[in-house]
């Protein structure tokens, strides 16, 4: 594709196509290797595979209906970006939400988190060929999945929050299901380090590979896991608290290796924050309306709002621009994908190509995210 | 910091206020906006990253802008060590042309907005190391998320 | 020696994880996951708030609560509703009255939002549960909700 | 054995002696062709039946009765299909590769004593010839992936060649350290050797130590996780194969079963008494041989897929390292004090 590059080359060096469809990079992501023998040289994201524009397609829609385009961005933490939108758009119209609301979708939010993690344990564990973790992973994810089916009705696309609130009331078993979830799911994680976080080989191929410092994590604006592992203290729940998070108390996940590892450990670590985090507001549920009333035809104020919110992969951002119409003149939405896959040449170059992959997948890619 | 105080003190780096233009707001938006000149973006952001009283060390959104008449650029800065929050606006009448001084040698993850931006608004960044399409393919026609961007067979318009 | 106990520490973790599958080997009758789904299909029960497609229940005189207000086609972000109309003569009360004349769905665009269900001032549309939605050719996606000769429940306004 | 002394002695009465006994053999060959190509399907479904239970699956179970036919009907569909191969490929290379792997697997298979008279070739260098021609089939490998014209096949099949040609050391020294105990290459005089007592017995504890080498070694030569580097389906696609399909892509298949099945044979054969059965319980009965061969042999099949399913993948060089940092050094101490042993009489014999 590129005629440039080719002429650059050293006599070793050679050229290799990892994707569109590679099992590795989960999805259509195309990476461009360099590659000397087995020792990565260069790598260059292609991307836009799977690109639909949801940045010009939300200046066409109205903000209940942007809503569920957010869904189809990082499909893993669906939920969190639905509510990132709506957190944005009831800031602007500075509406009241109420308490039961702000629960629920915190509540939802941790589940999602959890999900997405058993799934990257999963793939991560089949990433480096392991390919069982891959089974017990989805087990475990299945639950949350039928948790958020019953009450959401959907199981990946779930659209479950509008602006002003939530779709429905959650579904009279969710407490129960939830509960059952928890119960189940602290036997379970345990295993997850039994069969392989602590295993030889599953280490000696994660640590040290893939370093990133604390100071290029800023720069390239990492965020999420990613950022956390390098000991970049960059959690929105804790720094720019959002619904019911500054109700509860839970520990930022701080690791200063900065390799590989280190991101492993701190998703691994994060699912039980994440369980702790449910089990104090799973009870507390307050008793109330699930929605504030919206107008059906929402107009923001003219200007400009931001919303931060941290989802599975880091941190989501939603600029809305608005001219006081029903449509916003523009949206943007800063995904943590798009951020963390532009450090993966800085930290992928002198690798093996098993490191690439082991480093990808530590990174969690979703490629809608970063495509959008 | 506060808005006020960030906004005294990045006054106070210019010399001669006419020479350099640079508008404080904070209507309409939730941070302190900072419009600048293209002409001195470069200068005005190594002075707000390697400031250690401002030290934006965070670049944690960059969107190209179209306004209807101008293209620009809006940074959305944070500093991670003081924990404060500063946006800054560039624009450019330039539709034809729309030229702008890249920041990515400041933060690193300008390389792959900017080279967003490029795709989607056409705006060129000097001294950007691998300006090329990154999302469209490098023979299409246009800039998509300009306002004035037409494409009657994939646009559907409500 | 710690060349010596490098390998103990590492043999023994490798048998920790080996255990783990062991243990899920000899459990395997009763722990499998799988769901042998053609087999299932008579058990098989989809949750009630499963976002199968689109209905328009009609009750045993063939009368449905569309009114054709057409909330539900401005409602849906993808145009996957229309609604072709007409003004008819009221039998009841002698008055013209906009009715629906087809309700049209496109199952083959709708993202299962429910935006359409949430929009519905008169609960004349609901989800359904099945989901077995393949077909052969893309044209049996599109579905006219109200059965032939189906009118509104009378007396019913938006 | 008297429906074989059967036919060997109506073939010798119908025809001159030589043309009998190339008839014979080629009637020897077919049988075994047959036996450890169907052997080889079921191996395969073992290992889908095995994988599925280690992870919470059912595996195949709908093909005749719990799943029975369902590695033949596979192996049908594989004969069925187009054969498919990229323009630029070697194509007298790409053709002959295939073979290369499945007929040196098949090769082996005549050496292994399944019973006391159950034994097609008994050589007086069988260890010797089965290190040797298993190392043949990495040539087949470097072939497929060079000439597939593929770079995820090129790198898959370099791979395969540094990893057998390490490992293969690790095979042979620990088999040579059990050799050192029979004093005998031919199987079936260690086969004798071990009436009394298995060799992992009678060489205890540096026997043991052996076993685990050669299990791991075996697991690298056979290329089977955790040690599948040259296929590595998240970082190759499929390695050497990748521009494989159909019959062709099957050799490939059930070359890695057939070499799985050998690997456990040897070890079955080295460590475990080949047809011998425990403490002598049915040593009147000489057709149960065949029995105790199989069981010793699916035992040692199943501890390869219980790694297979349980660890995940090495790297390259975490490859090489374990074999010359660990394994080798390891192997060569081993072998000093098995020599030692048996020289001061140490070994334990009933």
């Amino acid at each position: 594709m590129d005629t440039t590059i080719t002429n650059n080359f050293k006599s070793e060096e050679y050229q290799i196509n990892m994707g569109p469809q590679h099992p590795a990079t989960h999805g259509v992501l195309r990476l461009l290797l360099t590659i000397d023998g087995e020792i990565i040289k260069r790598v260059e994201p292609d991307l836009g595979y799977i690109h639909r524009s949801i940045e010009k397609m939300c200046e066409r829609d109205s903000y209940q209906q942007i809503v569920h385009l957010t869904d189809r961005m990082d499909y893993l933490s669906s939920h969190i970006n639905n509510e990132a939108v709506c957190l944005t758009v009831e800031n602007a119209l500075q509406l009241e939400i109420p308490e039961r609301v702000k629960v629920i979708r915190t509540i939802i939010a941790e589940l999602t988190r959890i999900a997405s993690h058993t799934l990257w344990w999963g793939v991560m564990g089949m990433d480096v060929g392991a390919l069982t973790t891959y089974f017990y992973g989805f087990r475990d994810r299945e639950m949350i999945n039928d948790i958020f089916e019953e009450t959401c009705g959907a199981r990946l696309t779930m659209n479950y929050n509008i602006p002003g609130g939530l779709m429905f009331d959650i579904h009279p078993n969710f407490v129960k299901r939830t509960k059952e979830f928890i119960a189940h799911f602290k036997t379970k994680l345990p295993e997850y380090d039994l069969l392989l976080s602590n295993n030889i080989i599953f280490r000696k191929r994660m640590e040290g590979i893939g370093i990133l410092t604390k100071e290029d994590a800023i720069s390239f604006g990492a965020s999420g896991p990613v950022g956390r592992a390098s000991g970049y203290s960059c959690d929105v729940r804790k720094h720019h608290s959002y619904s019911a998070y500054d109700k509860v108390t839970f520990n930022e996940i701080l690791k200063t290796e900065g390799d590989t590892y280190a991101r492993y450990q701190v998703r691994i670590l994060e699912m039980w924050e994440s369980l702790s985090i449910i089990e104090q507001l799973i009870d507390n549920i307050p008793e109330g309306e699930f929605f504030a009333k919206t107008n059906t035809v929402i107009k923001l104020p003219e200007g400009e709002y931001y919303q931060k919110v941290e989802t599975a992969r880091g941190e989501l951002g939603v600029y809305i621009v608005s001219t006081g119409t029903k449509n916003p003149y523009r949206m943007k939405f800063r995904s943590p994908g798009f951020s963390n896959l532009s450090l993966l040449n800085h930290i992928a170059v002198g690798g093996k190509i098993g490191d690439l992959v082991a480093t990808m997948a530590t990174l969690d890619l979703v490629i809608p995210d970063i495509d959008r | 910091m506060t808005n006020e105080a960030l906004q005294n003190l990045i006054s106070s780096w210019i010399p001669d206020p006419i020479a350099i233009e640079l508008e404080f707001t904070e209507e309409k938006s939730q941070f302190l906006n900072i419009t600048v000149q293209p002409e001195q973006l470069h200068q005005l952001m190594t002075q707000l990253k390697s400031n250690p009283d401002t030290n934006f060390d965070y670049l944690f959104c960059l969107t190209g802008m179209d306004w209807g008449k101008e293209l620009g650029v809006v940074y959305h800065l944070e500093s991670t060590t003081h924990r404060h929050q500063i946006v800054v606006k560039v624009k450019t009448e330039d539709r034809e042309n729309p030229t702008l001084d890249t920041v990515c040698k400041i933060w690193y993850t300008a390389e792959f907005h900017e080279r967003e931006v490029f795709d989607f608004f056409g705006i060129k960044f000097n001294n950007h190391p691998n300006l090329k399409r990154l999302f469209l393919t490098e023979e299409w026609d246009g800039f998509p998320l300009r306002k004035d961007y037409v494409d009657e067979i994939n646009m559907v318009i409500k | 020696m710690s060349y010596f106990s490098d390998i103990y520490n590492g043999v023994k973790t490798l048998l920790t994880g080996m255990s783990v599958t062991g243990k899920y080997f000899l459990h395997s009758r009763k722990g499998a996951i799988t769901q042998q789904y053609p087999d299932n299909r008579a058990t098989l029960q989809m949750f009630e708030r499963f976002r199968g497609e689109v209905v328009m229940p009609h009750d045993e005189k063939n009368e449905h609560r569309c009114t054709g207000c057409q909330k539900c086609e401005l409602a849906c972000p993808n145009g996957s509703i229309e609604i072709i109309w007409d003004r008819q003569i009221d039998p009841e009360t002698g008055k013209k009255k906009k009715m629906i004349d087809k309700h049209i769905y496109h199952l083959g665009m709708c993202t299962m939002c429910s935006l359409c269900i949430e929009a519905c001032p008169t609960d004349a549309i609901k989800w359904a549960q099945n989901f077995e939605n393949s077909v052969y050719d893309r044209t049996y996606l599109t579905r006219v909700l109200n059965k032939p000769g189906s009118k509104v429940v009378p007396g019913l306004e938006d | 054995m008297n429906i074989t002394k059967n036919i060997h002695e109506w073939l010798f009465s119908l025809m001159p002696e030589t043309t009998a006994s190339i008839v014979e053999m080629v009637l020897i060959a077919i049988v075994y062709l047959g036996i450890f190509a169907v052997a080889g399907l079921y191996l395969v479904l073992l290992e889908r039946r095995v994988a599925a239970w280690f992870q919470l699956r059912l595996g195949p179970n709908r093909v005749g009765y719990q799943g029975l036919l369902q590695t033949m009907a596979d192996a049908l569909k594989l004969v069925s299909k187009e054969l498919t191969g990229t323009i630029k490929a070697d194509k007298f290379l790409y053709n002959l590769a295939p073979y290369f792997v499945i007929v040196t697997a098949l090769m082996a298979m005549s050496l292994f004593p399944f019973s006391k008279e159950f034994q097609a070739f008994d050589i007086n260098i069988g260890i010797f010839f089965l290190i040797a021609i298993s190392s043949i089939g990495v040539i087949g490998i470097l072939l497929a992936g060079w000439s597939s014209n593929n770079k995820f096949a090129l790198i898959g099949a370099m791979r395969s060649g540094v990893q057998t040609i390490s490992y293969e050391l690790s095979v042979g020294l620990s088999l040579l350290t059990m050799v050192l105990m029979t004093g005998s290459l031919q199987l079936s005089q260690i086969v004798e050797v071990q009436k009394h007592g298995w060799l992992i017995v009678q060489g205890h504890i540096p026997a043991v130590i052996a076993f685990c080498i050669y299990m791991i070694a075996g697991t690298a030569e056979t290329n089977r996780a955790p040690f599948d580097l040259v296929e590595a389906e998240s970082e190759l696609g499929a390695g050497f194969h990748t521009e494989y399909s159909g019959m062709k892509f099957a050799y490939f298949f059930l070359a890695e079963f057939i070499n799985m099945f050998i690997i456990a044979s040897i070890a079955t054969t080295v460590f475990f008494g080949a047809y011998l059965s425990p403490f002598g319980i049915t040593e009147n009965i000489p057709l149960l041989g065949v029995f105790w061969f199989l069981i010793k042999t699916l035992a040692i099949i199943f501890l390869m897929m219980w790694f297979r399913w349980t660890f995940p993948r090495l790297r390259i060089d975490q490859l090489l390292v374990l074999e010359w940092k660990y394994l080798l050094p390891l192997n060569l101490m081993n072998l000093i004090i098995m020599a030692l042993m048996v020289l001061l009489g140490l070994t334990i014999q009933f």
